[in-house]
């Protein structure tokens, strides 16, 4: 950069250079940028009202176009253009707390029903939260539990693991790799205290958890 | 041994030697401490004298005990391995000894040498690129439009394992309810023994004891006959059947037991 | 919007009003931005990934370039004007050389479990070091190891790939040298089957960057 700066002082870029410049300078920056403010960016000697005219005429009729807000010049969209921006006018939201914890659940347990949701999270799992899940359609309505009562379960969908990026539900990290990955507290259980070894404590766990993911093949008898 | 080496490095290396040692905590493992001792060599990785390197390493290793540097275990593991590889490499192939050769554990070596050189040069490299907001830039100005038409919710994979990991470090390890769904527990199997037990006369393999619908579910199964199994058990102790296997893996048979024997 | 959408039932727009509204889109997303969502955004019976080809050529050359992050677009300032945007730079924090070591491994080697990175490295992998590239959204937990342990592997994420200004991951500089060279092969020690890596290179191969390979499930033990 010094080395630009010196050589400018005896020659400016030439003007397609400095248009390249000023392009780059309005297309980064997130407000209107003065040619004082220009000029202070760029090699000693280059014209950024030149330059930023030539851009504003190259840019004519193109789906932006290099404005004038006052004494500064930024880059907009074409003014016949917004509709297209219709889509990117949604409002991204954390999804609550709530629906996330009832989502893994969902996700780690399923086929789940409301009550063991609820018996998981240890709190009521209010309409909302399912109803928000089941619009996103991460969740879907699975078979009915042949339990009295014969309650309905919930799976995740298709479109839940595509949005997640997995392949199906059992890719889901277990909980050796929570723990591996610092997403769970290395707070030894209260129950598995007793157990001698950590890494015997973890395998239960894992198992556990394994046994909880419905897997057709080989989980703990107890 | 180690004097030796010693007389035969130049000040420079020596000075080196002494660097390596101070920098110990400097080291990410015994595998960078090896790849940096074996730039010593001067020579393509590809033609390290891993024999050279071994020695190397034990007296750094040596010097570091020396001068009182505690050194990681996985420092020593290395130590004892590299001892072991330099007297595979010095002595004559012993044709009765198991295993790989010396060559063939050096060469792995020198692998693993070449292969971590080669990651770190990658990386170099790709730090090296025109990045993101040090060299290219990305849009200042987003379209934010205030008409808001959805809300659209977003979770990633961390936001679902972090919550499932608070969730299940609040109730540590609770089984779940719906273990229970598949699990035929011992009470359940005693009480129905106890109801057809009176009918065997005859060696019974125990499986016919299973009760319907338990026998196609892997899990369910699993579970009714470790159950089943439980409770002849306790049948047995009590002197109601009697229980008999040929051999391991066979069929496990049961019977009731006659009361005069 | 719904004049113009009814209207496309009949006739796309003109290719180069297509290009106008390529740019529009572009321009005004920091992040990629995939073809799909463009072709959700634009009138019916538009072509964009035509319309995007073209508007990169246009910007060959100029301040700005489109560039190609796996299927989506962009558009990011030419890297050497980097010098005229100290304003706009990002302080990163200083990443760890162990973080950039298994940066690189999972880069190159991917999807890599975390006792392949530790194999590389000959050192244990830092729960810290793992979780600062996940927060950076340099690395994603990717599909999980078909072998005993299922361990779940590690791949790069398109805000790698457009951080390190790269179309896809076998763009990544001398990987084909490396891979000549036999480096990235998972050659187990000599006599030792101490890691659980059966896999044999053909498979490793295919894996590399291959992230439509259909693994096998597992069978049931019964």
């Amino acid at each position: 950069m010094d080395d630009t700066q010196e050589e400018s002082l005896f020659e400016a870029p030439p003007i397609a250079e400095q248009e390249r410049m000023v392009e780059a300078i309005l297309f980064a920056s997130a407000e209107p940028v003065s040619l004082r403010e220009m000029a202070g960016r760029m090699p000693h000697g280059c014209e950024p009202l030149i330059a930023v005219k030539n851009i504003q005429k190259r840019y004519e009729g193109r789906g932006v176009s290099v404005v004038k807000v006052q004494d500064a010049w930024t880059i907009r969209t074409a003014p016949d253009l917004g509709f297209l921006m219709q889509r990117e006018t949604v409002e991204t939201r954390k999804l609550s707390r709530a629906a996330i914890e009832t989502l893994a659940i969902v996700a780690y347990h399923q086929p789940v029903s409301r009550a063991e949701i609820e018996e998981i999270r240890g709190v009521a799992v209010s309409r909302g939260t399912v109803d928000q899940l089941l619009e996103l359609d991460w969740i879907k309505i699975g078979r009915r539990r042949q339990t009295p009562g014969r309650p309905v379960t919930f799976v995740v969908t298709e479109c839940f693991l595509d949005h997640f990026g997995l392949e199906n539900a059992r890719d889901l990290p277990g909980l050796k790799e929570l723990r591996a990955a610092g997403l769970l507290e290395n707070r030894p259980a209260p129950g598995a205290e007793a157990l001698p070894e950590p890494q015997t404590d973890a395998e239960l766990q894992e198992n556990l958890f394994d046994d909880a993911i419905e897997e057709p093949e080989d989980g703990p008898l107890y | 041994m180690q004097e030796e080496l010693f007389d035969h490095q130049s000040v420079a290396e020596r000075v080196q030697a002494e660097t390596l040692i101070v920098d110990v905590d400097g080291f990410e493992g015994p595998l960078d401490l090896l790849l940096s001792l074996s730039r010593t060599q001067k020579v393509d990785l590809r033609k390290i004298s891993v024999l050279d390197l071994a020695v190397q390493y034990l007296n750094f290793i040596e010097k570091a005990r020396e001068l009182r540097i505690e050194l990681a275990a996985d420092y020593l593991v290395m130590a004892a391995w590299l001892a072991f590889l330099k007297s595979r490499l010095l002595l004559p192939p012993d044709p009765t000894m198991a295993g790989p050769t010396g060559d063939e554990l050096a060469a792995h070596l020198a692998f693993q040498l070449e292969r971590l050189q080669a990651m770190r040069d990658a990386a170099a490299k790709l730090m090296a690129r025109d990045r993101l907001g040090r060299d290219r830039f990305v849009r200042g100005v987003t379209e934010d439009v205030t008409r808001r038409k959805t809300v659209h919710y977003t979770a990633n994979l961390l936001d679902l394992m972090q919550g499932y990991a608070r969730i299940r470090t609040r109730d540590d390890f609770r089984p779940f309810v719906m273990d229970r769904d598949s699990v035929f527990t011992m009470e359940q199997a005693l009480q129905r023994m106890r109801g057809l037990i009176g009918f065997s006369g005859h060696w019974t393999d125990i499986v016919s004891y299973l009760p319907d619908g338990w026998t196609d579910d892997p899990k369910k199964r699993r579970s009714a006959t470790a159950s089943t199994f439980a409770a002849s058990l306790e049948l047995a102790k009590e002197g109601k059947i009697v229980i008999r296997q040929d051999e391991i893996f066979s069929p496990i048979q049961i019977k009731r037991a006659d009361r005069d024997g």
